[in-house]
């Protein structure tokens, strides 16, 4: 919008306009007319006089309109209407479906908002803070680089050194969603994980059998890999470390490294490898010492 | 629940089973003939217009036969052919093992060559296996070409090589590529005969898909 | 396909062995399991003829946890070269009925109630050859491993908790020299074939 | 006696209608002409023919067959003849007979062909009942001379033709049968593959070369006669032009 057109003007144009048009419509509304019974003897000349009256009331509103416009600023360049330009095209409002569509939006924007609105107060209330957006201290802010918006290469780099400090676990990268890392590990024959980065950021962790296919989002048909998923989130946010983000993803894969033995360790306080309720082996690993636990005997 | 309970028939049950409704598809029905290198070209663009896997482009397969004999033990019959199929360009995919019986080429109303066939998929140790089984091996050769297809009908247009001793490059059987027609049914499809010679008068002239009987050939002197 | 274990499972003097799979079935259902069908596993084998030179035996077997496959192990002297085939390969078996003859009477099949419990599936067979019951056989799998050694320690946990604590467990002779490498059904067959060739030396127990 | 009528008359009624079914179909054929000459598709007016000619065949499978043996004992004797116009007998022929006159009766009642006819008949017979069996079966002989080299041309034409497409943009023949057949006993027995035998050299001795070849195709053999394709062509095509049906 050009903020140099001044409203008020505009709309006495257009007012302006309107009676002129009024004006007009009432010449050629008399004209149609023509003589009517209460112009008396002398029609033809009453007549006459009345048009002339009309066409000056035309004159002197155009007289007003040209100076209504002249005061206007004249708009530089073309109006960018957007859409909008299409509907003097189209005249019919069924035709167009923009009501629906409207509707459509407004109900968009409405839920958005009411959805932000509580992503706000529970993330208000959350202690566990991802992000610097509102860690406090102003002063760390502009020192510190987000974790979430690395170089590729850099992540590239660190992954890399970490698989080549394993070898009984392979950790491929792939990009399927532009610039951010989807990091596939295959542990021994034991398990197959998938992880999601940001950046250098863990945003999510799946894991699954040797024999399962790996993606994103389906669980694995096993009780223990859908229990060890679960831990493996713990870890995740346990792990994070918003100033040492490269550490965070060295401590995880370390931790992910010590269920090379899932099946085959038996859990260190009951001694046993299957719990007795669950039926799963020890599908907990200490964040310290990554010695095995079954969920159940990890207090 | 108590139908999923329900005991399990045995397989020997469902072959039958399957055998009476006659769905085993264990007839091949066959059309043969061969295409000069310098045409074969024209003949795959044809076939790419013609056929039903054209957005994504012919299938190509580059496959090693070995042709395995199993002699009668009372020394009656003639002995058992057998054919073990693997392709060379994807190493993890099942052995093909075929039994094919002896070709009918029926009367002159007959479009096609009948023979029966049994396509069997197998992993594992197939090759020993056969050996042990007292197998020998007869043949063997290698093809690499194209499949196409077009509703059951299948074709190939393949060149075909002998296995060579050495670090040689494979040494082709001539200067035309093989191209053959066909079905796997079960028996009494005849219809289907019909509709592979309506196909392949819409390859003529460019190639000349016939009944041919080996048997008879290979016999005569040459 | 998780690693198998298969257990032979001595039927008491007195008892049946309609009354032991029942027990067994208790037992597991008490420990939480739920009873998801039926399962068989059956053999057929084949001799070669006479006239072939030294006798082969073709042993063909079914499992119903693997439908559309056919396991056809050949034993050969002391090699066994077993190969996977689809469903036809039954069919194949007839065209070789001129070599290789089938041995009727041995035909055996184990057959019986399948639970799964967890990640664990187990199943009780009865085993019969010729309508005449021979035994019960418990099979195992742990479905979330591939290793056998990797995993044995907790199998034998397993069966141990299952059958009593007294059981001693050892892992089948099929699987000793092949602890480390991936399991896959054609093992499960392997032990499934050893232990019926073991039944068919012993004389019928008595008919059920 | 009864039955003899009933079935009489059965066969009276089924040749009646046969004879009815081709007077409706010459009858169409006439208003067809006579309504639509300027716009009729030739082709399907042939086809009117064709039905004629089906109810004509009908026709005379019902008179020659032994089914109407009565019929031939039966005779019908013209009692009166006369030239005065017979209201009845121009209703039943729809206005084509309206009299039984000396003129029409011989023709419509004749059993026997005309005595021309009858006499050209004749000396027909007698030409060929005199004819020596030598020069009869060197006219035979001849006959199927002509024939057989008519049917010669004809299908070699046709073979050039169904090559025509090839051969005139000028591409060679595109498969070859030795090739096809040294290729389909190679996989099919093994010739050429086993060890130890001496590879086919291809087109060179392979099975099927020569004369033996089982289906005579227009492979190699037709190259003998480059030519001929050209006028061919042109000869179709005028044919086509002379046509008389063709608009």
């Amino acid at each position: 919008m050009n903020p140099s057109i001044n409203v008020e003007q505009l709309n006495s144009a257009l007012t302006s306009l309107r009676t002129l048009r009024s004006s007009v419509s009432q010449v050629f509304e008399a004209l149609s007319n023509g003589l009517r019974a209460d112009h008396g003897e002398d029609g033809k000349e009453k007549f006459l006089l009345e048009l002339q009256e009309l066409l000056n009331n035309v004159n002197i509103n155009l007289r007003d309109l040209e100076q209504t416009t002249n005061g206007l600023p004249i708009p530089t360049g073309s109006f960018n209407l957007g859409n909008t330009t299409y509907l003097s095209q189209e005249t019919t409002q069924d035709r167009q479906a923009l009501y629906t569509q409207l509707v459509n939006s407004y109900k968009w924007t409405d839920k958005v908002h009411e959805y932000s609105s509580f992503a706000h107060s529970i993330l208000s209330q959350n202690s566990l803070r991802r992000s610097y957006a509102n860690s406090g201290s102003t002063k760390r802010r502009g020192k510190l680089q987000s974790n979430h918006n690395v170089p590729p290469g850099q992540v590239d780099n660190v992954i890399n050194t970490i698989d080549r400090s394993y070898t009984d676990m392979k950790i491929t990268i792939s990009r399927p969603y532009a610039s951010n890392a989807v990091v596939q590990i295959s542990l021994g024959h034991v398990l197959k994980a998938v992880v999601a980065f940001k950046g250098l950021l863990m945003e999510w962790v799946m894991v699954k059998g040797y024999g399962e296919t790996l993606d994103l989002w389906n669980e694995s048909r096993h009780n223990v890999f859908r229990k060890v998923t679960e831990n493996a989130h713990a870890a995740m946010l346990h792990f994070y470390s918003p100033t040492l983000p490269e550490l965070a993803v060295r401590s995880f894969m370390t931790w992910l490294h010590s269920y090379v033995n899932l099946f085959s360790e038996a859990c260190k306080r009951c001694g046993c490898h299957l719990h007795h309720t669950s039926l799963l082996p020890p599908a907990w690993r200490d964040f310290r010492t990554l010695e095995p636990f079954h969920d159940e005997c990890k207090q | 629940m108590s139908a999923a309970n329900a005991a399990p028939i045995t397989a020997t049950d469902s072959l039958t089973q399957a055998l009476k409704a006659n769905i085993i598809p264990n007839q091949e029905y066959l059309l043969q003939g061969s295409v000069l290198d310098s045409a074969v070209e024209v003949l795959l663009h044809r076939l790419r217009g013609l056929c039903d896997n054209v957005d994504a482009g012919p299938e190509t397969f580059d496959d090693q036969e070995v042709c395995f004999s199993l002699r009668d033990p009372n020394q009656q019959a003639a002995p058992l052919m057998l054919r073990v199929r693997k392709a060379l360009d994807a190493r993890d995919m099942p052995f093909q093992l075929r039994y094919i019986g002896q070709p009918d080429l029926g009367d002159k109303n007959r479009p096609t060559v009948v023979r029966s066939s049994l396509d069997i998929a197998c992993s594992g140790m197939l090759i020993e296996f056969l050996n042990e089984l007292g197998c020998r091996i007869e043949f063997e050769y290698s093809v690499k070409g194209y499949m196409f297809r077009k509703g059951r009908m299948k074709i190939t247009v393949a060149k075909v090589f002998k296995i060579s001793q050495s670090a040689m490059p494979p040494e082709p059987i001539s200067q035309s590529y093989l191209v053959e027609l066909s079905v796997l049914a079960p028996t009494g499809q005849d219809a289907i005969a019909e509709d592979m010679r309506a196909f392949a008068d819409q390859l003529r002239p460019l190639v000349q898909l016939d009944k041919i009987d080996y048997k008879r050939l290979g016999h005569m002197p040459s | 396909m998780g690693v198998t274990v298969l257990q032979q499972f001595p039927v008491p003097e007195n008892k049946t062995g309609t009354y032991v799979i029942e027990m067994l079935s208790k037992r597991i259902l008490a420990l939480g399991a739920t009873q998801q069908g039926q399962f068989l596993v059956d053999c057929e084998s084949y001799l070669s003829h006479p006239q072939m030179g030294t006798t082969k035996t073709v042993h063909i077997l079914h499992n119903s946890e693997q439908p559309a496959s056919v396991f056809s192990i050949l034993e050969s002297g002391n090699k066994n070269i077993h190969v996977i085939a689809d469903g036809l390969f039954d069919l194949f078996m007839i065209k070789l009925s001129q070599h290789y003859t089938s041995k009727k009477q041995t035909k055996i099949e184990s057959k019986g109630p399948r639970f799964e419990l967890g990640d664990f599936c187990i199943k009780l067979g009865s085993v019969t050859m010729n309508q005449s019951f021979k035994g019960i056989l418990i099979e195992v799998e742990y479905r979330p491993c591939v290793t056998a050694n990797a995993v044995w320690g907790l199998l034998r946990e397993f069966l141990q908790g299952l059958l009593g604590s007294s059981t001693v467990i050892q892992p089948p002779q099929h699987l000793k020299n092949r602890m480390s490498e991936i399991y896959t059904p054609i093992d499960t067959v392997h032990q499934y074939l050893e232990l019926f060739s073991a039944y068919r030396k012993t004389t019928a127990l008595r008919v059920q | 006696m009864q039955r003899e009528e009933k079935q009489q008359e059965a066969i009276l009624q089924a040749i009646l209608n046969r004879v009815n079914d081709l007077k409706t179909a010459i009858q169409a054929l006439i208003t067809k002409l006579e309504t639509e000459y300027e716009t009729i598709n030739w082709p399907t007016f042939l086809d009117n023919y064709a039905i004629l000619s089906g109810h004509l065949t009908g026709l005379s499978k019902i008179l020659q067959a032994e089914i109407a043996p009565q019929l031939r004992s039966l005779v019908v004797l013209p009692l009166q003849l006369g030239c005065k116009r017979d209201e009845q007998l121009a209703q039943m022929t729809e206005g084509r007979v309206p009299a039984c006159t000396h003129d029409l009766v011989p023709d419509l009642l004749r059993t026997k062909p005309e005595p021309q006819a009858e006499q050209r008949l004749q000396q027909f017979n007698h030409k060929a009942s005199t004819l020596n069996y030598d020069t009869a079966q060197k006219q035979v002989a001849q006959f199927t001379k002509v024939v057989s080299h008519v049917w010669e041309i004809i299908s070699k034409e046709r073979e050039n033709w169904e090559g025509e497409s090839m051969r005139a943009s000028g591409i060679q023949p595109t498969h070859n049968m030795a090739d096809t057949h040294a290729l389909v006993t190679a996989v099919g027995t093994g010739k050429g593959l086993r060890l130890g035998m001496p590879a086919i050299v291809p087109g060179v001795g392979g099975p099927g070369m020569g004369p033996r070849v089982p289906t005579p195709q227009m492979g190699p053999s037709s190259q003998t006669m480059p030519k001929a394709p050209s006028t061919i062509k042109t000869n179709i095509k005028a044919a086509n032009q002379i046509h008389p049906y063709q608009r």
